[in-house]
């Protein structure tokens, strides 16, 4: 008696490429592309990172001193959100996570926007600018869905339009980013999702995730194109996301792009990370700051000096002071705000609930029972 | 004029909104080539096409997200659910998405987007084809419910819904798509989303129900009127936001109420309507309301079902303890 | 003995079911090394080991579907949800299968399983943070629902939720997690999962609450003690299965009912209560029952959350209305 | 100015095998696992799937006369159930979908206790025979998150068993698949999941549920092995599912084994395929029915005769028909019934509602408003 098994042949096959441009000390690793030969582009690149970070610092500061809600910094993932947000077209649609205020700035939300919008006013989210960006989304992954919707739109429309959908290292464990990244592979839809890995989503750590070598083969479920990019270098962010919106754009389908960075700060200024993570690994990865990467970059590519850092610093600073005074002088939002966006026009019966909530802010201003 | 069931009084209003309103898309599960199980979206898909009819993926958890997306970018998706039992796994977008979208914006965005699904027992079919949970939906802020009882309803509501700027979830009792026929006039006129109707006089006692259920209600008040007792009946419809004042002021009259529903009894929308008659009408009731509901259990599936869904005996019952209330 | 927040009367409960059986399991995001974000299980991982507290990947969605599989095969799976914002997802899972296999099967399979979830406002968190939707739970048939408001309470209830033979939701209000506290007793005994408890005895009204609410409401009684009217606080406790009938005795003896929540009033368990209320109460009831409660709009963001969520003033004011009500 | 791209390099490279032992005709491509040279195991094999393809047959007869509810055939596919069946142990755990009849007949489920489930009996599901085994479900794609539970039950009792969990093409779109496949893949749980790939999620074929050219690939976004299996061919089936539970009790981890087979029914009782599928696509997929496939085997390797056909068939219908006999003489189910298993104890406020039921039960027996 012979013994055999069944007969295999290869019906498919995958790679999975992984993109940077410079070393880890700012070094160029091969020809850049041309964007990267442009000075005025590279430092504003390097501003709106430094910008990014500043407007963290001062948020921290803010919520530390009871002035803020809670706040996810990005400290450490700048490249990231600063690479997609350059790469996009002022027309196309950013369909964020929560910790992309990179992104957001180069797109024209305002730092007082987001102030606003982490101090727990509404109006944050009522940014001009980039209009029909969506806003920050708090259920993780959440917003992959819209983000195929949005692609859809501008399909059906036949725009020559792209939406960029960011999701966390964590968010890639959700069905539903699984679902809609195959549902945009089904319609070839102008969509590139960018899997920002920071390598902890709270104090689950990355290989807890998935046994996934890459999240950017969570692509090849999809029949999608799938890659990683050295994230905490922008140059190749841009280039990346830019090709990838470019496929999008020209129907060639959807692009999962697996961003490689770190979380260099607290989850959110309600986490202690010290609690989960070793100090050696922050330290380790302090080494990879993109910050630092692209200010070597720059000192040796277009001989920026410590006069210009200086500058633009403070310019940063500025800029963050202002917003940060703006915010705090703001009016608070009226309590009848509550009602006035629930629907297009207010039910008759939700009426009686305003009144009630009228009458109990009149009581409380006469000082009574103010709960 | 046609005589039309109420399947086909959706149908009809989906394929007038669709053809003047091209931004008006229908999504769902087979509702393309198939025209839907029900055959809700039949000949839809031939007249206007796969980029207006769109065959999903089976991937509800995403539906109502896709919605959102469109319907941000000004599009009027319509989306179904196969059946109501499916339409957990798309609770998250609703209520965290398109029930807030405009709220969370400040109006910026907005999500005129309507959920449509085929709701409630009695179709002898497997487990999960016979959910009804209006009042889950109903405890949603930002979400509109409607539940049409009659194909005139089921159009005009439809409309309706389509041209609300805001999300509509719209539940068909499917146990009557059929059953139920009348003349529907296609005259692109919606029907108002926030009243019930009043659909039998009476001064005796108040019957208030929704969807199929309306069946067995009206069946009821028949045989009331056969004993001499006059029962009105209030279609819901609407049942969020719910018009009280047609049901209150019925009730002033009648002192007395009887509300029927499907649904599990413990925090359904009948709990609701007797919370407000309570709270309004607690001079002008001469019994306590009581509510004829589907029982806090699973749904049997179908050898029992008859006996969980409420049945014309319940509703006799209860209408005679409301009567004999000293 | 020794004096607790509510937390941890939370994670004293954990540990002491964890010790006494090693069936139980705890699961959710963040809830090993780090303990959870509210570190209500802080501790146990470094106890019991990974294979006792299991961080799951960010998936909603399939923790109650893993619970059910790990329930199935006799395991006490307590499942974390971070907050209840993020159980919608997880709701397909409960009302399909943990609250159905049980009657499936013919009780060949069951589900003992817990799924605990932080919820209610006022921390000042994020959206989505400030959930508070026990009706929904408590309108999907086999599910029982329990929300503690005190240490005490906390530890003996989520004893007896975890002893139970079939699901449970637990919802902790994370307003109180830390600012309540008392002695808790270590002693490993369950209280009742059907109980309301009367914290609070007083005649001339009675004040219906449970969760963070509780608060505002025993603030509430404080004032009118000092007006001279007594009230009867009872604390809710366990919302499914609801003992009506200590919430009925003591109306039936006051007369008059406030019920206050901090979920949106519309098919909110106010409604619930009252209804029974009126069921049953009709003769004895003085003035309208009153629901304070959380408006049917979207909760907002913290600037205004303190005026969504139910003070001291709103109740006062409808205990004056129900007090003075002729 | 030189131009140039981000740097490349390949960081992780996957492929898809397909499977299969006999060809269309039957014939052996090659040697034959051992247990195919066992002419008992051979006809043990054809029998279970001659017999669901009996069960379907009266199953749908009684539907089309109204005395049995909505009902999915498994006509083309009794391969991929009965293979799985077959290559399970006893005390391994099968989660089905809602067409495994060929796998549950095998493992002990009777003809009786489908009928009765499918005719609206839960006691249908309170089969004995593999009393661990999950009941048919429902909700598409629910199941998988259950047979992670079961798995990591059996994984903590370090128990040398595996879970066997069967998903429909379609089902391979839900998110919660995808997850359920990817915290399998995080704890290397003994599992297999079965992707039963019968081309048609009712009237939506399988390409235009996903963009991925096979639905094993779907395992790479796992972390998890991925394969192709004729699923018209039982000893490949037998052979493949075997080898995955292997993996699976050994703790080299889960796998996603596509079964390529095909719907030759409509997809349920409630279907009319015509509708939405071409006759000729029927009529070719009928030549590679896997019963005819393994009866050309037989024939030429056991030199089954038409007698043994003739035996086998009228056992298999004798055996049928008795169960439908039975079926259609049970006892209905108590209406109290939908109260017993509510809870372990019926909450005392649920026990108004019962009286409720009893008085109606009883007002219904004394003729009144029937309803
Ligand atoms: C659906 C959902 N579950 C849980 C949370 C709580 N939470 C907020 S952020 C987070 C981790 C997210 O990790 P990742 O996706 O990696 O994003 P990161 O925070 O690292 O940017 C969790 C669990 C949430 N906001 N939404
Ligand atoms: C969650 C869910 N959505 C929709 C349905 C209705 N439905 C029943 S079977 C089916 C198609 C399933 O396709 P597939 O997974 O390929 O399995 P098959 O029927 O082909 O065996 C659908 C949409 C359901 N039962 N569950
Ligand atoms: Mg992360
Ligand atoms: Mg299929």
């Amino acid at each position: 008696m012979t013994s055999g098994t069944p007969w295999g042949t290869e019906v498919a096959r995958f790679d999975v490429k992984r993109y940077g441009c410079l070393d880890a000390d700012g070094t160029a690793r091969g020809p850049l592309p041309d964007f990267a030969h442009d000075r005025d582009r590279l430092t504003a690149l390097y501003r709106a990172m430094l910008l990014t970070r500043v407007f963290d610092e001062k948020a921290v500061a803010l919520q530390r001193t009871g002035r803020l809600g809670t706040f996810p910094s990005s400290l450490g993932q700048e490249a990231v959100a600063v690479g997609l947000g350059a790469a996009m077209r002022p027309d196309d649609i950013l369909v964020p996570s929560f910790r992309e205020q990179g992104a957001q700035f180069w797109r024209g939300v305002r730092p007082l926007d987001l102030l606003l919008y982490w101090g727990g006013d509404e109006q944050g989210s009522n940014f001009g600018g980039p209009v029909e960006d969506f806003p920050i989304c708090v259920p993780v992954g959440t917003q992959a869905a819209h983000a195929a919707g949005v692609a859809l739109a501008l399909q059906l429309r036949g725009e020559q339009r792209a939406v960029v959908c960011v999701v966390g290292d964590g968010a890639t464990s959700r069905g539903d980013v699984n679902a809609a990244m195959n549902f945009a592979g089904v319609r070839r839809l102008p969509v590139v999702f960018v899997a920002n890995n920071n390598q902890w989503a709270i104090s689950v750590r990355r290989t807890a995730q998935t046994a996934a070598e890459t999240l950017a083969q969570k692509a090849v479920a999809a029949g999608i194109g799938g890659e990683q990019v050295d994230g905490n270098d922008v140059i190749a962010v841009v280039a990346r996301v830019e090709a990838a919106l470019e496929r999008a754009r020209s129907g060639t389908g959807p692009t999962l792009l697996e961003a490689l960075t770190y979380r260099l700060a607290d989850h959110t200024t309600a986490d202690d990370a010290s609690r989960y993570r070793a100090d050696g690994e922050l330290s380790a990865q302090w080494r990879l700051d993109p910050v630092a990467r692209l200010r070597a970059h720059l000192i040796s590519a277009i001989g920026w000096q410590s006069d210009d850092e200086q500058r633009l610093l403070s310019e940063c600073r500025d800029a963050i002071d202002a917003a940060a005074e703006t915010y705090l002088a703001a009016t608070p939002p009226e309590p009848t705000e509550m009602f006035d966006y629930l629907h297009a026009t207010l039910p008759e019966p939700v009426r009686h609930q305003l009144d009630d909530l009228l009458a109990n802010v009149a009581r409380n201003e006469r000082g009574h029972h103010d709960g | 004029m046609a005589e039309l069931c109420l399947v086909e009084a959706v149908r009809l209003a989906l394929e007038r909104a669709m053809a003047d309103d091209d931004r008006v898309l229908v999504l769902g599960e087979d509702v393309g080539r198939l025209g839907g199980v029900f055959r809700a979206t039949e000949g839809l898909h031939a007249r206007f096409g796969p980029d207006r009819v769109l065959d999903l993926p089976l991937s509800e958890s995403i539906f109502c997200g896709v919605g959102v997306g469109l319907a941000a970018q000004g599009f009027r998706p319509v989306v179904e659910y196969q059946f109501m039992g499916f339409l957990y796994a798309g609770l998250e977008q609703l209520a965290s998405h398109a029930a807030r979208l405009r709220n969370r914006t400040r109006g910026r965005l907005t999500c005129p987007m309507v959920v449509r699904a085929p709701y409630g027992g009695g179709v002898h079919a497997p487990e999960l084809h016979s959910e009804s949970y209006e009042a889950i939906l109903a405890h949603i802020p930002g979400l509109r419910v409607v539940i049409p009882s009659s194909p005139r309803r089921a159009y005009g509501l439809l409309l309706a819904a389509i041209a609300d700027p805001d999300p509509v979830v719209f539940l068909e009792p499917k146990r009557i798509y059929r059953s139920v026929t009348e003349e529907v006039v296609d005259d692109g006129r919606p029907l108002p989303l926030d009243r019930c109707e009043t659909i039998r006089a009476g001064d005796d006692l108040t019957l208030v129900s929704w969807g199929a259920s309306l069946q067995e209600t009206l069946v009821a008040a028949d045989e009331l009127a056969g004993d001499g007792i006059e029962a009105e009946v209030i279609d819901v419809a609407t049942i969020k936001p719910l018009d009280t004042a047609t049901i209150l002021a019925s009730v002033e009259r009648t002192g007395r109420c009887v509300i029927v529903h499907e649904a599990p009894r413990t925090a359904g929308m009948g709990a609701e309507i007797a919370a407000q008659l309570a709270d309004l009408g607690v001079t002008s009731l001469l019994a306590p309301v009581q509510r004829v509901t589907g029982y806090d259990t699973i749904p049997p599936l179908l050898r029992l079902e008859h006996l969980y869904l409420p049945d014309v005996g319940r509703i006799l019952a209860a209408a005679r303890r409301v009567r004999e209330f000293a």
